[in-house]
């Protein structure tokens, strides 16, 4: 066991922090979501010139040949900047499912994804942003260009569009493949949605313990209130378990373990610490955060679409309760907890 | 990142799994804390340290197993899977064993490190009164220097074990004059020595986990400081620092047992169940959260030998998770559940106390918030 | 529109709030609980006497001739002191189903009473202390002599037992006529039940609050620190809200108003009220809240026996809203809505 | 006890609800809060007051209905039932108007309160600044007596009607080397004065509901003094006291007309509410618990005149009520619940004001353990 990410990954991390820092500056948040493409398409040249839409492809397709666990970190640094172009779309969500041959056109930035996993209503985060869309229905995935209606998300940092189908579509799995690629299309977008809420969560956080530490009344420091620092104390702990949770389902899924319970779990810890925290520090900052000049509503209507996004935390939860008890009438669920549990079994099977 | 056992880890937890089968009486199998069969808990305890399970994180040069933590995870685990009663000597190991070696004279660590290794010492703990919840600047048993004795007066609550044990770590008032916190003196106190008086403590549960401690005109050698007299403040932060520092897993153990009673029970009523499903999985995931972060925060002690505050941290969630569980696996029970069903009864009742032993949940908030978010006091 | 009690059930309150700290002091109320009988049958004659078995019965049958409003009065006092004798058993859950001829005996104090609409196990409560028990069943009501075996109650001074059904039986109802009968018992028992819980959860909240205001620590009082303050305030909180409710309920009930909603949404607030309540206070207390020489656990556990005697709070939650989601398919559920606008829907048809 | 109207009542009731239904304005059902259409709103606000429904609280002498708090609390039901928008004065009638009887001048009372009633001078609010939230003390704004007038100079923040009104309640320091609350003066402000500037505060909705007032070198008659100078922390208490008072009723009757559009939503989808029922019938039962405990508290303002902390009760409660329900209302939405319905996802934002607007919650909280449940002071 061990939880640590390697001094790459911690540099990785460092990297994308301060990349964001400098282009993507939390005072100039407001004016990009309200600027009419709501993002700066010149960022997407500079990421795939860092290499961050390559992560994981591999070197001889023009990619890095890393893995999972670091556009993982990606994943949850964009996320507490909100960033606002299509990355969540390409990597967290269409990845798995882009043709080999397509993957070094998104590693080189040429072409830009998206995920349709809506049946019915055809909902297309990002769908204006990007180039292509791969398509989830219940017997076949395939792709087709972007096209369709822009619609009015509830975040302005990350617009939805209504996919129009055309002629034009590549087949990209059918029958029993097609059913496991949507399995695993589903535990990439918890995961990644799990992950971005936590580092969205982490940056309201310490936003929130900043002001707590600075804003007086009656005299004392508010975060000498308990009614002030122990809501923040109640975020901190939501999100640090959360954070837990959220590494657990992105080394699963990066190690190719089969299992379908770590992802919807990290999802609903994480989506709920993240609305919750929001709702929290708003709070903290009394009318100051309840103001659009302040950055936190752009941080909270992320987390609610995130939370939509995903749907229920409670009904990802009860279909988890189902499993777990499918397993407990034969037995401890011992192969599908975490850690040592989990592992043992597998060991001495 | 490696988010399993590796080859070393897997064959250790295997051949632990396979001894315990081997060992673990079946009448001390889900016993909990609760009190009753001492002969054999003694004897579990001694055969848990003479096969080497005891002692792990301690360093070599006292006896232990040179701060194997990921090991000591896997038993405390490994223990709570088998419902297995934990080591008699929990206080001695974890807490006053600890707080020795760092504050402790050389004849101290002599005395006394080998001997709670080997389960021959049980040790209490003397921190809290009843004029003294969680404020040890309130602690009013009394400290006089006679000679080369400190006569020791006054009144403990809350002393788990202290009806069986050898030893207590006393924190008492030397110097009532001092400013606040500096006239404190840590002792270690012969629980033999005459005029100890222990009484069992009654919870809401009718049972006695707990005890108080008297004591009159107790005598305990100065020799028996532990630190500076007067700077028992300190020597007390370094004990309570390690409470709760492999807590974690021993916390989340028992919070696994629960928790796979919980989906039995939900799995043998499961139209009773319906209405509850989100929230159990919910305690499940909660369960492993705690479990990941108690190795995640692993990697702090490795590193400084000191526990971060990550222990407060599972212990305040750990708590109302299990307070939460009790009350979902109550609700399951339907019509019979205004009847003492011997189990989930008592572990609701008990789990009431989560929050408020080793740190009520009130304090574990100020801790994070000063410590880890560094706000300003509350206080 | 008022809400206020008259100056005669004022008075009622005040006595029986005297009588129980003359005859039932909280210092007793352990060594009461851990007795034999579990109660002091003694002060049934008592309670006989001063008129409170026959409030509601006609005074040509040997009663006051007043009402259920009344009556709601005297649970809730006793349940703020746990009177551990069968007065919610007889008065609370069994009275609207005794045979009038039989009142002017339980006025007397001669025959108490108690009730089983528990269809498979036949839980009653205070089984062991009745002579007579009411039995609800699907298409029949009927009385039997109290019989069976006492069983172990999670609350000891709110026994129970496993009833015997012998051949004597009483026939009270049958068919439509039991129907309604039972819909009112059941009423009854979640509107006594909330009073019951109200009653209880103040009497706790104000040990709560003397504590608060004695106890020191860190050289403040306490009730100084928002994490203990701000608890009790939320029960405070909780507890007024069920208290309205409570006594809306039993208003309806007494003046036999039409209505489906109201008994079960006091008893889901009052019961949650008191649970919460009652765990706030043990933990403001400390470790001498979880004490067994403390009072506080026999609260606690009749609150939870409240909660689980008249069932899940969230289940009757779920009943309620389907029955107001049928009446919103109809249009607004004006008819069903407290105060003012249900009323003026009577007054305006 | 008597929970229905009286005959009386009921009348009254219906007269008025046969009154909306012919003189309230299509365009203004539904309109809440929200800004525009204000001459639409300043002709409503007169249609109530010239038709007799507004100001039933006020005593006689001034033109009022004599402290009728129940019909009083008929009309704001009645008028939150029907989706009205309330009248334009609201803080004049609820706050200004009430500290001036408590607190004025003959001289005042005859210039303000009758115009009041008549909707002839709308009012707002000068408390809050950017500096000092809840903390009155903190109050920066200054006020400099020069000869016969107040030279004030400073910023106000969150003061609705303020881009309307014609008159502004002001809390001043006017003398800043005075202790703590002691240096605080109560101005009556003309909002047409020259340097009073008003700036709309957009919020997180996108909607401006409330303003910022800048004052430079304003010129304030000292006759315009509410009490005395240096007293101005007394007479803020009556006008926060009265705030409260009957804004349970307003209150109670917004959350009413949103709880029958998530009832009538989870009619529309039976499938999708199916989990949430216990949740839906928890805010409908909230609903009822907080009309029938404004109902309760009227007891107290009838008899004493003077509103208790109940309304600090309902205010609190109601406000977390309020984002619960909109919660689950966007919970309902399904997977569209990422777009904007213009609906419920205007009122969840608007929803995380009601715990910080009028009173946080935490303050709130502090009233509530201070003057009702009489626990030392917190801070």
């Amino acid at each position: 066991m061990d939880f640590r990410f390697s001094e790459e990954q911690d540099e990785l991390r460092q990297q994308a922090r301060a990349f964001l820092d400098r282009r993507l500056p939390a005072a100039a948040l407001g004016q990009m979501a309200d600027s009419e493409p709501g993002w700066d398409p010149s960022t997407w040249q500079e990421i795939a010139e860092l290499g961050w839409l390559g992560v994981s492809t591999a070197e001889e397709l023009g990619g890095a040949g890393l893995g999972y666990l670091e556009e993982a970190i990606l994943i949850e640094e964009f996320g507490r900047r909100l960033y606002s172009g299509p990355y969540l779309a390409s990597v967290g969500l269409a990845l798995p499912a882009i043709p080999q041959g397509q993957l070094g056109e998104l590693a080189m930035g040429r072409v830009r994804w998206s995920l349709c996993d809506s049946e019915t209503l055809r909902l297309v985060p990002n769908l204006m942003d990007v180039d292509q869309v791969v398509v989830v229905e219940r017997d076949q995935v395939y792709s087709v260009p972007a096209a369709g209606q822009p619609l009015t998300s509830i975040d302005a940092t990350r617009r939805m569009g209504r996919l129009e189908l055309g002629p034009d579509r590549e087949l990209l799995a059918t029958g029993a493949e097609a059913a496991e690629l949507a399995l695993r299309l589903r535990r990439r977008k918890l995961s990644a949605l799990a992950l971005e809420a936590v580092g969205l969560a982490q940056q309201v956080l310490e936003w929130g313990v900043e002001h707590a530490r600075a804003r007086e009344q009656f005299e004392k420091k508010i975060g000498s209130y308990q009614a002030v620092s122990h809501p923040l104390v109640n975020s901190f702990v939501e999100i640090e378990l959360a954070r837990s949770l959220a590494y657990w389902a992105a080394w699963l899924l990066a190690g190719g373990h089969e299992d379908q319970l770590a992802a919807p779990a990290a999802y609903a810890a994480a989506a709920e610490a993240a609305v919750n925290t929001c709702e929290r520090v708003i709070q903290v900052h009394g009318g100051m955060g309840f103001t659009w000049d302040s950055p936190l509503h752009r941080y909270y209507k992320r987390s609610l679409w995130i939370q939509h996004f995903g749907g229920p935390p409670d009904l990802h939860r009860t279909q988890v309760a189902r499993q777990l008890m499918l397993s407990s009438e034969a037995g401890p669920p011992a192969s599908q907890s975490a850690p040592g549990l989990r592992t043992i079994a597998r060991t001495t099977r | 990142m490696e988010l399993q056992d590796t080859a070393e880890e897997a064959e250790y937890r295997a051949r632990l799994r396979a001894w315990i089968a081997e060992h673990l009486p079946q009448e001390l199998v889900g016993l909990g804390t609760r009190t009753g069969r001492l002969p054999l808990l003694r004897q579990w305890s001694r055969a848990l340290s003479d096969a080497g399970y005891v002692g792990l994180t301690w360093p070599a040069e006292y006896g232990g197993g040179g701060g194997r933590y990921a090991l000591e995870g896997i038993i405390l685990e490994e223990l709570a899977r088998a419902d297995a009663p934990q080591h008699l000597g929990t206080i001695g190991l974890g807490m006053a064993g600890p707080t020795i070696m760092v504050h402790g004279t050389g004849e101290q660590k002599a005395a006394h490190l080998q001997r709670i290794l080997q389960a021959e010492e049980i040790w209490c703990q003397g921190f809290s009164e009843p004029g003294a919840g969680s404020d040890l600047a309130s602690v009013r048993t009394r400290a006089e220097l006679r000679g080369d004795v400190f006569l020791v007066n006054g009144q403990k609550v809350w002393s788990s074990y202290a009806h069986l044990a050898d030893w207590c770590i006393l924190v008492t008032l030397s110097d009532p004059d001092a400013a606040r916190y500096r006239g404190l003196t840590y002792l270690l106190v012969d629980m033999h020595s005459p005029g100890v008086e222990v009484r069992p403590l009654r919870q809401m549960t009718g049972d006695a986990d707990f005890n108080e401690i008297f004591f009159t005109d107790v005598e305990v050698p100065a020799a028996n400081v532990l630190g500076e007299v007067g700077g028992g403040w300190q020597v007390a932060m370094t004990t309570l620092l390690h409470e709760r520092a492999t807590l974690g897993f021993a916390l989340t153990g028992l919070l696994d047992s629960g928790i796979r009673r919980l989906l039995a029970l939900a799995a043998a009523n499961r139209d009773a169940a319906e209405p509850w499903l989100a929230q159990i999985a919910h305690e499940w995931i909660q369960l492993q959260a705690l479990k990941l972060t108690a190795h995640r925060s692993l990697g702090q002690l490795d590193r400084t030998g000191m526990p971060g505050p990550e222990g407060s941290v599972i212990k305040l969630a750990w708590s109302e998770s299990s307070q939460r569980m009790t009350k979902l696996a109550r609700q399951l029970l339907g019509e019979t559940a205004v009847l003492d069903d011997g189990i989930w009864n008592y572990q609701q009742l008990r789990s009431r106390g989560n929050t408020i032993e080793a740190g009520t949940s009130e304090i574990l908030r100020n801790i994070v918030a000063e410590r880890v978010l560094q706000l300003p006091r509350s206080r």
